[in-house]
């Protein structure tokens, strides 16, 4: 009797499960009323649902803890776990930029203020990925628009002249039997891109 | 009873219908060529001709123009941004390598089917890509950078982009006006010729392209054919001299 | 004296504490290299924490799912709770995925790193397109280039085989077996030719 008892499941066990599912996949806290709409189910059954979590996610128990947060519900690692996770998100210190970020890097740098779709059409390859990537390290920053309504542009940032040893923008390196004025460097890169075909 | 070539019923993967139809789709881009399987077109036009039991030099003519522009196309899309050279002979190789090159898209097309059936499979799994809400968030430190890198960055940029080297791989073979004027001003000269001594010598493209050629002129009605047998030489006379 | 013993605890459940923790908050899958660097501990414990999390973590009994992905291991979703999550997450790297992009994914996964006139010399039209919504959807990233000046080559990325559930790129099936109805098709114009033959 006790045995059968214990093999039916609980309904709020399979709601719980589906609440872990969520909360793992989820970018940002979930709030009741998101999970109550994801789940379609009550917000008063999510909430003993997310009490169940509460006690098997804490602290001592597991390593994953649930937390309560301004804009919902949460998961995030255990305190006693700190240091192996200061460890796996610090990352060391990158020696190279990739050939991508090197190569807009260079244009921006040349060229700038210069929008993606130029970048692109140098390159010959889409920028978006490149220039992402570049604004995230804080290298490379958006200076207004070509334009009303046009696209966004590009130059470097003053950490971009730290990180390449310089005291401005005017420092960088001649660029010899490429000099010239801005207009025909770029026409030049554009040309040679479009007869590269990639 | 002529095979009606035209309204060959087709039914392939990428497409239901009477042959001209697909030709119409793949002219007007409506179709992607690549998707178009032409063996199981022949496929279907033998399997008809079959049917029928007796051959139909007309049906097949008409057939084999259509199948070799429909091939012509598809080898083009092969080599794009290059220009098929119809003056330039070339080898056996090049057809062997066509079709090796066939046989590789064919892979690629199923690897594809592949990978369409697993997304369909694992249509169930949700993971998050991107950081977790409560994560720690990273610092990201690069070391100090030769600004002399962003110059040679630059001039690789500016760099004349390398000849590509794809000389062996280019098909061509004559067009087959080239043989239609020829084979005109034989039945003009001679009044009639052994097809297989004028082709003797011509590498194996050349004497598709020729035969076709003469197919051509059987339609136009400018020529008739004579054959003792399956294999045996075709001899050509002049339409006017023989009627 | 079994109050006591219960508090003693196994040294690889605080082992397997910390792994669920790191990979609870990490943004991608972390191989068994990255789980022992991060705790600080020996790689066959880690892989002994990781089948103690594995038997905790599994479809039926768990929300979230511990899997071998991408030559490492993440948690995710329950099978059972994918409705709920597509309720609450959009999945734009896998909707509409073209006959083109899969064709070009194909041979980036099985030939890459690859450029873009070497995808369109196997697909027998232009890549171009196809490659540049692959790299925004991730799937695809850029690798260099095929010398200097020469062509930008593409290879795929830990998330295309995240995406389609590959531990890791040997678990693509061998392209010669896919290649199957080639000799299907010769058969089958033999067949044809004895026919008319006879």
């Amino acid at each position: 009797m006790e045995r059968n008892l214990r093999l039916v499941e609980n309904p709020v066990d399979r709601l719980a499960r589906t609440v872990e599912a969520l909360l793992v996949i989820a970018a940002k806290p979930l709030s009741v009323d998101e999970l109550a709409a994801a789940t379609q189910d009550e917000p008063d059954r999510v909430e003993t649902a997310i009490g169940l979590l509460g006690s098997r996610y804490r602290e001592g128990r597991s390593g994953i803890v649930l937390e309560r947060v301004a804009g919902g519900y949460a998961f995030r690692a255990a305190r006693e776990a700190a240091d192996a996770c200061a460890r796996l998100v610090e990352r060391p210190v990158q020696r190279n930029l990739s050939q991508a970020a090197l190569e807009t890097l260079a244009v921006v740098a040349y060229l700038g203020p210069v929008s993606r779709p130029e970048i692109a059409r140098i390159r010959g390859v889409a920028a978006d990925s490149a220039v992402a990537g570049l604004v995230e390290r804080g290298l490379v920053a958006e200076a207004g628009r070509d334009g009303e309504g046009g696209a966004v542009r590009y130059e470097t940032t003053p950490l971009f002249e730290r990180v390449f040893g310089l005291a401005d923008r005017a420092e960088l390196p001649e660029l010899e039997e490429l000099a010239g004025d801005a207009g025909d460097l770029r026409a030049r890169l554009e040309d040679v891109a479009a007869r590269r075909g990639a | 009873m002529a095979v009606a070539v035209r309204e060959l019923p087709l039914d392939l993967d990428a497409f239901e219908g009477p042959f001209d139809l697909l030709l119409t789709l793949v002219l007007r881009e409506e179709l992607e060529l690549a998707d178009v399987d032409v063996a199981e077109i022949i496929l279907a036009f033998l399997e008809r001709l079959e049917e029928r039991g007796a051959l139909d030099l007309e049906g097949c003519g008409e057939f084999l123009v259509l199948v070799a522009a429909l091939l012509e196309l598809k080898a083009r899309g092969l080599f794009p941004g290059e220009e098929l050279d119809f003056e330039d002979l070339d080898s056996e190789e090049a057809a062997s390598e066509l079709a090796e090159r066939l046989a590789a898209y064919r892979r690629f097309r199923a690897a594809a089917g592949w990978l369409e059936e697993r997304l369909e499979s694992e249509s169930e799994r949700f993971f998050r890509t991107g950081p977790a809400p409560l994560a720690p968030a990273p610092a990201r430190a690069l070391a100090p950078q030769d600004p002399q890198a962003l110059v040679v960055a630059l001039r690789a940029l500016a760099a004349e982009p390398p000849e590509p080297s794809l000389g062996h791989l280019v098909l061509s073979y004559p067009p087959v006006s080239r043989f239609l004027e020829r084979f005109r001003a034989l039945l003009r000269t001679r009044g009639g010729f052994s097809f297989d001594r004028e082709v003797d010598r011509l590498t194996r493209p050349e004497q598709i392209v020729a035969f076709l050629a003469l197919l051509e002129l059987r339609k136009r009605g400018e020529l008739a054919l004579g054959q003792a047998g399956p294999l045996e030489p075709i001899t050509v006379w002049s339409a006017i001299s023989a009627s």
